[in-house]
């Protein structure tokens, strides 16, 4: 019953913010509203911490049977190690998100608490899921209350960006639902479970098997966004306001990766191995050439999309490694990197708020005139580009030698993002920090209290992460090499002779 | 078959009427003037006539006669007539774009025909003879294993209230109220 | 499917009808803007009561013409809602353009007596007599408003294609009857007459393709969509539809059982072989080719529209090829079922009137404002109307969670389990295609203020405000409980045997 | 002191940046900032407390005797815990890191003390000083760390406070450029030591130091031989990243733009600590390195090729700070030239003595700066000795220990690692390079001790060019500048003896008494040695006579550089500028100094910006843009052609096409079906 | 019943058919708004035709249904003749002109 009231709680909440009474112009109703959500949004965390502990008892009913096959769809639950982190991650970041909508959401605060509540919802349930057919409902219906956070509360090109962000997605993922259908007809269930054991066991011929993977993976590979699917990304990222770029670099976007790891490796172990090279290389390409063209940005925003082309791109590779120590990582850099450009994003917000421009040569000199501002920045700027003692050193340190075990070139080429990562980072904070402010600009206020208290958790628990990434992959990383184990096996057996293999842990010795 | 006649007399009506009513139809179709075309009209609706007559429903075709060509088309002509459109109208018999769009229900038509020349039927001998009681028997009969006919003339009825109210709002002049209504802003259906 | 008394099962028809008669009735003794304020409520407390009175209506049949099961009643209480809905809006315009005249309540409660009588008719002639109650109610509103020239224009287009393919419909109901000796859905063909039969069913099935819009008989649709006024539009759209295809899939239904008993539209009825092969066949590859025509033409035509209404108009074409997908045949021996269609028309009657009802609400003076720069910022104006809209545009699109994403799924699932996988494929490539269209009205709706500061010209709101959270509702509310999809595969069976339940609702 | 205590020693410093911290944000938004005495004094207390500690730590170790391998260990908490990697976060003190521990804190106070004097007046003291703090724990986690990932923590922090520091006065563009610049180079260090630790990991099965030394001293010949390229390329991966943050040849040229840095962050982070921990690294996987006989030739190679290059463009500098810096870059190379024929011992040894005269010079170089109102170009100074004695005094004694002349710390140190190159044996394609690279090395030598002459000839000796207005103003230097002037210049004269011991048989204390640091550094890096000499069948330090002939040849040449300064530049530059003219050689110095810097602008920068504008234009905006563009017009093409074609404004029109669909479908029936 | 004879029920067929054909050939070809009306009667009448052909072809109560439908037909073709005649009485009144074509202003 947790998951299930996990999963409505947030439906219920939007449906409380929207029915919040208060004129528009009102400042104070629109506080209240704010006050509302952020109460209710750290309930809804707080629920769903258990989770991390491993508590949450699966919930199944009866849904609907599909026309014309065996399969009865279920409303089922459950959870696991990378669920449990996922609504970590999707649940602790909604106040964020909230609090980080307070200033561009102004006089529509109803809407914008509703839309992220619904978002919130439909993410816990696409990870909450344990039926393919509720997953799509949830992985598709999340778009929504997405393109109004993005038409509504978004940039100057938002209209463009949205129809961008949404149309992708959806053409991406339709594919994936042929793919369920084929599943409930061949399979005769939706049940992740029980289609996992019935593909690896035969039950679909292998011609199918194969373009089955392949649906599946364009679904995942446009969300997360794996290269050359990511056109949508910084068209979309450019256009965000803070709050939902949190929601959407910081949680949706995992949901891919999320995809990759819970369905694509268990289901698909073979293909996945035999394939495993292509999604590190393009991995690997998302990873170098993201943080390439980054360098190449002169809008804040479009640099962070790119980053997070990056450092997901890397994310995938270390994935299709299929190593235990890189699956680690993965799940350490979802959640750290979530953390990261969730800070980054909700400062740029900051600034578009005051100025109404993300531009890098807009702006100078903000480490005189806004030090806390500038304080915060360096820190998350540090954190994304993976400083040890954030999370995101962890991440990063993990799939790297998770990828060297794997081929020692995926690590030093993946590795160039590092460096990389750092440059541009570096150099956005030091065309905003550094220098003085370019001419004809006005002062820029520093930050007011709500946007300290919106960024300092985040690098708080981004710093607590990195020295303590284990309350992570011990059980997320566990679960992550649980769903590998079937493609190591395929991959193994692909190639007789294996890489040197670990030598056993060093813990004997003290 | 009438009794009363014997095959060849019903032959040579049957194809004469057969004739005129298609005469007719080609009159309909290619008529310069609306009154012409009703005229027409009402002559392919007399020959049918005829041919129901000739095929056991004397009923039909008297309805035929009162109904249709009595009623119904009286009313085209009164309106051709009160529009005043017989003659003033010049538009052309056919154009270009006629001759065009003849094809496919000239193919359609053709392809109908044939099918139906192919087929072969034949006479029920225990087909009942068309005549106003056995139709009315069926139309109102309300008992329990009946086919429920006399819903369809309720329902019939509705219909033609509708037909009437909606004549009424597209034709009455009560609705055109110009200083009420505002002008048209845009034409921006194109 | 058993005969039952007649009252029960026809009540609310009934009730609808008496409700359009009372406001007919009453219209003469109102004078100016109270017949907008009180005929709308007299028509639609008959609906209100008929929708009641449906959710109870006993399983049956009188007299082998009309019949209720568990699909016929879900689709009369969505149309009886989309009615109730468009009603609103309907009231909405006409108040606020000031129209002297109240008929058109009435009509359109006649309107929805033709449908209901669509969606209940076992007989090919009672389905015509319903068609035309329905359709002449319908052209008498397409050509309200009646000095505007694309109003004019519509009517024509649409009243003669109309004639022209009752006609045809008629012509194959008469094939029919040659061919079975019967004007009943499911009548047996008698030996040697079967190419009456598959005439008849084919003329008959082009007249209800041009009903909802399909490919190649859809070119009226955008015209008379953009002629009508937008609560009109929705009226028309979201119950013709509806009606049309209870009427397609009886005679699908009917002959593929061939038993000359009533048939019920959710039932799962194996067809004989020789009935497949010979009917099923070649009508399932016209129907199908029909609709992947019309969902790549109404889809991608939909992206270059700008008018709220004539975007309906294609939409309601593509959807009509995504509806038509349900005449994919299953392989051989297996039992075809129409469930998933039912599913999507109650989505698409309720998403279209809730759609156009707010539209209605949002397009100003004489539907002035109904394009996409009219309609700029319209949301943040007025939320909730926006908020209904963008719910029935995602609807549209077929996003999740929303009816109209389950009837897509089961619809196309079905297609995937039938083998059509291929079909699917485009059916929903081209869905994405028309998402971009829906969904760049919702993005202009929400993005940025009105480009004019002027508040709207707004009629009588209050059954406007019901009717579209009703729709919002019901397109979200209905996805969590899929009544109309079964829980379990059924058995094939040869005889039609309806659910003797009601329709078990998921805990 | 017990071993429960050691997370104070980094974390008293971590306590007063995080403090000081605080202050400074708290105090941004007045004028002039939070109360200077509260800062100076956590700020200086917390790395003295520090040095404290370590002080206790180090004499507890020494006196546990060789050999014990790791004598205090703390494990503060498991840090990597998962299905993959087990990694304890862990401080441990041995023989190593306490002779490093005891010189970052102790010279690290030492220029805290000296900061507060330098940077009183500037409006960031507190920020500077919290930066400081930050850096001195960061430092104090390298050197304890007990594992790899532990290091990286400190050597990344370290990394992190230098680029904070270097762009301490953040308003100046060239600063910010020469911060991201100093960090951007560390990090492609820094991605050779994640590798090379991985390879390490991949070898050893483990991150661990002690792990990693116990499986390279117990391996056997088959298993070492079985890894020998994993092993090679995690030795030379790993010196990538000792390049990188110890500014060797080919990452080396951030070190003298890092000079932007305020002087004592020169003197304590890019001269005494931070950037020796290169060799401190490669000493601590000494018994890796030593199996990796071809990255051992490459240590030794590039540290000869950096004392070179950075001897001479440290010839060509006008500016003070850079002319010590390129010094820096120089004496590094020697330690590495040590640590490359395995003579680990002598690199610390250099790293030691190094430390104090190297701060001492460059504090002295601040108290010079700091009296001339912040002039920094030699060409305008001379003349100096009587207003800034103090300076004068640190920067004399710094002098002799750097040109090696007898007795100061410099002689033996630099002595020691000429002998060791000429004993050493490393071999490339056969001939071993050692003795000739040592050649090269005693040249550099004389060039040191040129380069070092001319810097003081012209600061002090050289008759005055400084500007009247200034002359007038020279600020003395205050207490809290002299004091750690003083010690360090003190201390550059007597470290030496750290090695050989001090002449005290009158007091009845053993030669050897005080010549604790070979015996000291035995644990760690003396298994790594024997090794080496098993393997060469050299060892050092045992051919006297060679001892005594390097030893005088290096004197003589030192003298001889020595003499050849001061005869040059005794009068002072041919041309004084103007002041603010720029500092930067050119000519053959400009090339010669810039030239990596040149190099990597056109080999990586420029390639990569171009790529990146390429990609982003071409990739991203054309070809995606493009390709959506397509897509999307694709789609309404198809509705327009549709309308186009088929959406015809005529009711005829309209019912043809309907018709000639019905006709087609009843011709289909005709043709296909059974009608 | 002599099987020479041209009056078999597929005859009357045939005759319905072109009936049918010629009246949708005039409804569809033709401009003239009247015309195009009287065209659709035209197949309403060949439909009647074709119901009562058939009835004569099958015995008992399935011969009078095709008698019966007819009466069906004959009030709805009133019906939509009302309808159309108000619509041909609206459209003059709009655009004073019966020519089908001179409503072609929609498109796309």
């Amino acid at each position: 019953m947790l998951l299930l009231a996990l999963l409505l709680a947030p439906i219920a909440a939007a449906v409380l913010a929207a029915l919040a009474h208060g004129k528009d112009a009102d400042q104070g109703a629109g506080d209240a509203v704010h006050r509302l959500g952020l109460v209710l949004a750290f309930g809804i965390a707080i629920l769903g911490t258990p989770l991390a502990l491993g508590h949450g008892a699966a919930f199944d009913a009866t849904w609907f049977a599909l026309p014309g096959t065996d399969a009865v769809i279920h409303l089922k639950l459950g959870t696991d190690g990378i669920t449990a982190w996922m609504v970590q991650l999707i649940a602790w970041l909604t106040p964020f998100a909230i609090l980080g909508g307070r200033g561009v959401a102004g006089g529509r605060m109803r809407e914008y608490v509703a839309a992220v509540f619904a978002c919130e919802a439909m993410m816990l349930g696409a990870v909450l899921s344990r039926d393919l057919v509720l997953f799509y409902v949830c992985y598709e219906a999340m778009l929504v209350p997405m393109l109004v956070l993005i038409a509504v509360f978004g940039g100057p090109e938002r209209r463009q960006a949205s129809l961008w962000f949404i149309l992708m997605t959806m053409l991406g993922s339709a594919p994936l639902l042929v793919a369920i259908w084929v599943i409930a007809a061949k399979v005769g269930t939706t049940d992740v479970a029980a289609v996992i054991v019935a593909l690896r066991s035969g039950a679909v011929g292998d011609g199918t098997l194969g373009w089955l993977f392949w649906a599946f993976a364009l679904a995942f590979a446009v969300k997360v966004p794996l290269v050359p699917l990511h056109a949508w990304q910084a068209r979309t990222y450019s256009e965000l306001p803070g709050g939902a770029a949190v929601l959407l670099a910081g949680a949706m976007a995992k949901l891919g990766i999320y995809g990759f790891l819970v369905f694509v490796l268990p289901m698909f172990p073979q293909q996945s191995a035999q394939h495993a090279h292509l999604f590190i290389i393009l991995g690997v390409i998302g990873a170098v050439g993201g943080a390439v063209v980054a360098l190449a940005q002169d809008d804040a925003k479009r640099l962070l999309a790119y980053s997070s082309l990056s450092h997901l791109g890397l994310v995938v590779t270390g994935i299709f490694t299929f190593q235990q120590i890189a699956l680690d990582g993965a799940v350490v850099q979802m959640i750290a990197h979530g953390l990261s450009a969730s800070a980054l994003f909700l400062l740029v917000g900051c600034i578009e708020e005051r100025t109404r421009s993300p531009y890098l040569d807009d702006h100078g000199g903000f480490a005189s005139r806004a030090p806390v501002f500038s304080v915060l920045f360096v820190i998350s700027a540090l954190a994304s580009a993976g400083l040890p003692g954030t999370a995101n050193f962890a991440g990063e340190f993990l799939l790297l030698l998770g990828a060297w075990q794997s081929a020692p070139w995926i690590a030093a080429v993946g590795g160039l993002s590092v460096i990389l990562g750092a440059a541009y980072l570096l150099t956005l904070v030091q065309k905003w920090c550094y220098g003085t402010a370019p001419e004809g600009r006005a002062e820029v206020a520093d930050l007011n209290a709500r946007e300290v208290w919106m960024v300092v958790p985040l690098l708080a628990a981004s710093i607590w992460l990195g020295f303590q990434p284990g309350v992570i992959s011990a059980y997320a990383g566990k679960t992550a090499g649980s769903y590998a184990e079937a493609a190591r096996t395929e991959a193994s057996a692909l190639v007789p002779a294996t890489p040197a293999a670990p030598a056993p842990p060093a813990k004997a010795e003290k | 078959m009438f009794p009363e006649f014997n095959t060849t007399i019903a032959n040579i009506y049957f194809s004469g009427l057969a004739i005129a009513a298609l005469a007719c139809a080609v009159g309909v179709l290619a008529s310069r003037h609306p009154l012409n075309a009703a005229v027409l009209l009402v002559g392919a609706m007399l020959s049918l006539s005829g041919i129901y007559a000739l095929l056991d429903a004397p009923f039909l075709a008297v309805l035929q006669v009162l109904v249709y060509a009595g009623a119904v088309m009286m009313l085209v002509v009164f309106v051709i007539m009160v529009l005043n459109r017989a003659r003033e109208d010049a538009l052309p018999r056919f154009d270009a774009w006629s001759v065009a769009t003849a094809a496919a229900p000239l193919a359609l038509t053709a392809m109908l025909a044939i099918t139906m020349a192919k087929q072969h039927l034949r006479i029920d001998p225990a087909a009942v003879r068309g005549e106003p009681e056995p139709i009315a028997e069926r139309m109102f009969a309300m008992g329990a294993g009946t086919n429920g006919w006399w819903l369809l003339f309720v329902a019939v009825g509705i219909t033609l209230l509708v037909a009437v109210v909606g004549a009424v709002l597209l034709s009455k002049r009560r609705l055109d109220t110009p200083n009420e209504m505002p002008a048209p802003e845009a034409n921006h259906g194109h | 499917m058993d005969p039952v008394s007649l009252f029960p099962l026809l009540a609310p028809i009934v009730l609808v009808l008496a409700g359009g008669l009372v406001a007919l009735a009453a219209e003469p003794f109102l004078e100016g803007q109270a017949k907008h304020r009180w005929l709308p409520w007299i028509a639609v407390a008959g609906m209100i009561a008929a929708g009641i009175v449906q959710v109870f209506a006993p399983v049956g049949h009188v007299h082998g013409m009309f019949a209720n099961d568990e699909a016929r009643r879900w689709l009369s209480l969505a149309v009886i809602a989309a009615a109730a809905c468009s009603m609103g809006g309907i009231q909405q315009s006409l108040d606020r353009d000031r129209f002297p005249g109240g008929e058109s309540y009435a009509l359109a409660a006649m309107a929805t007596v033709g449908v209901l009588g669509m969606i209940a008719s076992l007989d090919a002639i009672a389905f015509f007599v319903s068609v035309e109650t329905a359709a002449l109610a319908i052209y008498a509103l397409v050509g309200l408003r009646r000095n505007r020239p694309e109003s004019n224009e519509a009517l024509l287009k649409y009243f003669v294609m109309g004639a022209v393919f009752s006609a045809i419909f008629l012509y194959g109901t008469a094939l029919l009857y040659g061919a079975t000796g019967s004007t009943r859905f499911g009548a047996p063909v008698l030996d040697g007459r079967g190419t009456y039969a598959l005439l008849g069913a084919a003329l008959m099935a082009a007249g209800l393709l041009f009903k909802v819009g399909s490919v190649p008989f859809h070119a009226w649709a955008p015209d008379a969509y953009t002629g009508a006024p937008v609560a009109v539009t929705g009226l028309m759209g979201a119950i013709i539809k509806v009606g049309a295809f209870a009427g397609l899939g009886a005679l699908w239904l009917g002959l593929a059982s061939g038993t000359g008993l009533p048939v019920a539209l959710d039932a799962a009825v194996t067809p004989s072989a020789a009935v497949r092969t010979h009917l099923l066949e070649p009508l399932s590859l016209l129907i199908v080719i029909s609709a992947i025509l019309s969902l790549v033409v109404g889809n991608f035509a939909a992206l270059k529209q700008t008018s709220v209404r004539r975007l309906i108009g294609y939409s309601a074409i593509a959807n009509a090829g995504y509806m038509a997908l349900a005449f994919v045949l299953p392989a051989s021996g297996e039992a075809l079922d129409l469930r998933p269609l039912w599913l999507y028309a109650v989505g698409y009657a309720i998403a279209t009137a809730g759609a156009l009802t707010a539209v209605a609400s949002l397009a100003g003076t004489e539907d002035t404002k109904d394009d996409l720069a009219g309609l700029h910022g319209r949301g943040r104006q007025m939320p909730l109307y926006g908020f209904a809209l963008t719910v029935c545009l995602a609807s549209f699109a077929g996003l999740p969670p929303t009816l109209g994403f389950l009837g897509k799924f089961s619809v196309l699932g079905q297609v995937v389990a039938h083998g059509g996988v291929f079909i699917a494929l485009i059916g929903l490539i081209a869905a994405v295609a028309g998402a971009g269209a829906y969904l760049r009205l919702a993005v202009q709706l929400w993005a940025g203020t009105p480009r004019d500061e002027q508040p709207l010209a707004v009629g009588t709101q209050l059954l406007t405000r019901w009717g579209v959270t009703l729709a919002a509702v019901l397109l979200i509310g209905l996805t969590a409980l899929p009544a109309l999809l079964p829980q379990a595969r059924p058995a094939p069976a040869a005889v039609v045997l309806p659910p003797a339940a009601p329709a078990a609702v998921v805990h | 002191m017990d071993s429960s205590l050691l997370w104070l020693i980094p974390a008293l410093p971590l306590f007063g940046a995080i403090f000081n911290g605080a202050l400074s944000l708290a105090g941004a938004k007045h004028g002039y900032g939070p109360p200077r005495g509260l800062v100076a004094t956590v700020a200086v207390l917390m790395p003295a407390l520090s040095f404290a500690l370590s002080l206790a730590a180090a004499s507890q170790v020494s006196s546990l005797g060789s050999y014990v391998a790791f004598p205090m260990h703390q494990e503060l908490f498991t840090w990597f815990h998962g299905a993959g990697l087990d990694l304890v976060f862990g401080l441990t003190i041995d023989s190593l890191s306490a002779l490093m521990l005891l010189f970052v804190t102790g010279i690290g106070s030492l220029i805290h003390l000296y900061s507060v004097g330098y940077m009183r007046e500037d409006r960031g003291f507190a920020r500077f000083m919290s930066y400081m703090n930050l850096f001195m724990t960061a430092m104090i986690i390298l050197v304890m760390g007990s594992s790899l990932p532990v290091t990286f923590l400190g050597w990344e922090g370290v990394g992190l406070c230098s680029y904070l520091l270097i762009g301490f006065w953040h308003r100046t563009p060239e600063f910010a450029d020469a911060a991201r610049k100093a960090f951007i180079y560390n990090r492609v260090g820094d991605l050779g030591f994640l590798l090379g630790a991985f390879a390490l990991y991949q070898v050893t099965g483990s991150l661990e130091y002690s792990a990693i030394a116990e499986w390279f001293r117990t391996a056997d010949p088959a298993a070492l031989a079985s890894h020998s390229t994993w092993i090679t390329a995690g030795c030379i991966l790993i010196f990538l990243g000792c390049a990188g943050k110890s500014a060797q040849i080919p990452l080396a040229a951030w070190l003298p733009d890092a000079m932007a840095g305020p002087t004592p962050v020169s003197a304590l982070i890019h001269a005494a600590t931070m950037v020796t921990a290169g060799v401190y690294l490669i000493a601590r996987l000494s018994d890796a390195f030593v199996c990796a006989p071809d990255a051992m030739a490459v240590v030794f190679v590039v540290g000869c090729t950096t004392a070179v290059w950075g001897a001479v463009a440290g010839l060509m500098q006008h500016d003070i700070k850079k002319a010590l810096a390129y010094s820096t870059v120089s004496q590094l190379g020697y330690m590495f030239m040590a640590a490359g024929v395995g003579a680990f011992d002598v690199a610390l040894f250099h790293v030691f003595t190094h430390a104090f005269f190297k701060a001492a010079l460059f504090l002295s170089a601040g108290a010079v700066i700091h009296g001339l109102h912040h002039e920094q170009d030699m060409r305008r100074m001379g003349g100096l000795r009587k207003q800034l004695p103090l300076a004068y005094l640190a920067m004399f004694y710094g002098w002799w220990a750097i040109t090696g002349l007898p007795f100061a710390a410099g002689f033996f140190s630099k002595d020691l690692i000429l002998e060791a190159s000429f004993l050493g044996h490393v071999e490339i394609a056969g001939t071993n390079l050692a003795p000739m690279l040592g050649g090269v090395a005693l040249l550099t030598a004389g060039l040191t001790a040129i380069y070092m002459t001319r810097v003081i000839t012209l600061v002090f000796w050289s008759p005055s060019r400084v500007a009247p207005e200034t002359q007038a103003h020279i600020q003395r230097t205050p207490l809290t500048m002299g004091i750690p002037l003083i010690v360090l210049g003190v201390g550059s004269l007597i470290a030496g003896f750290a090695w050989v011991g001090l002449p005290l048989d009158w007091l009845n204390v053993p030669t050897d008494g005080m010549a604790f640091l070979k015996a000291h550094l035995a644990p760690v890096v003396g298994p790594a040695q024997e090794v080496l000499a098993k393997a060469t069948g050299v060892g050092h330090g045992e051919h006297a006579s060679t001892a005594i002939s390097v030893a005088l040849t290096g004197t003589l040449t030192a003298a001889l550089g020595c003499l050849f300064g001061w005869l040059w530049w005794r009068k002072g530059p041919k041309v004084v500028p103007e002041h603010g003219a720029p500092t930067a050689p050119t000519g053959f110095g400009g090339a010669w100094t810039f030239g990596f810097d040149k190099a990597a602008d056109w080999i990586v920068l420029k390639p990569i910006i171009v790529i990146a504008y390429g990609i982003y234009w071409v990739v991203e905006l054309a070809i995606l843009g493009v390709g959506g563009w397509l897509v999307a017009t694709g789609a309404r093409a198809l509705g327009d052609g549709y309308a186009l074609v088929l959406q015809r404004s005529r009711l005829r029109t309209s019912l043809a096409i309907a018709m000639l669909g019905l006709a087609a479908a009843i011709a289909a029936l005709i043709i296909f079906g059974s009608v | 019943m002599a099987t020479e004879s041209l009056m078999t029920p597929g005859a009357v067929q045939v005759l319905a058919a072109m009936l049918f054909g010629l009246g949708l050939t005039a409804a569809v070809i033709r401009r003239n708004i009247f015309i195009v009306l009287m065209g659709v009667e035209l197949m309403l009448n060949a439909v009647n035709l074709s119901f009562v052909g058939f009835a004569r072809t099958l015995p008992g109560d399935a011969s009078v249904l095709g008698l019966l439908a007819p009466l069906f037909t004959i009030a709805i073709a009133a019906a939509e003749a009302c309808v159309g005649l108000a619509m041909v009485i609206l459209l003059v009144r709009g655009k004073d002109t019966i020519d089908a074509d001179a409503f072609s202003a929609m498109k796309e």
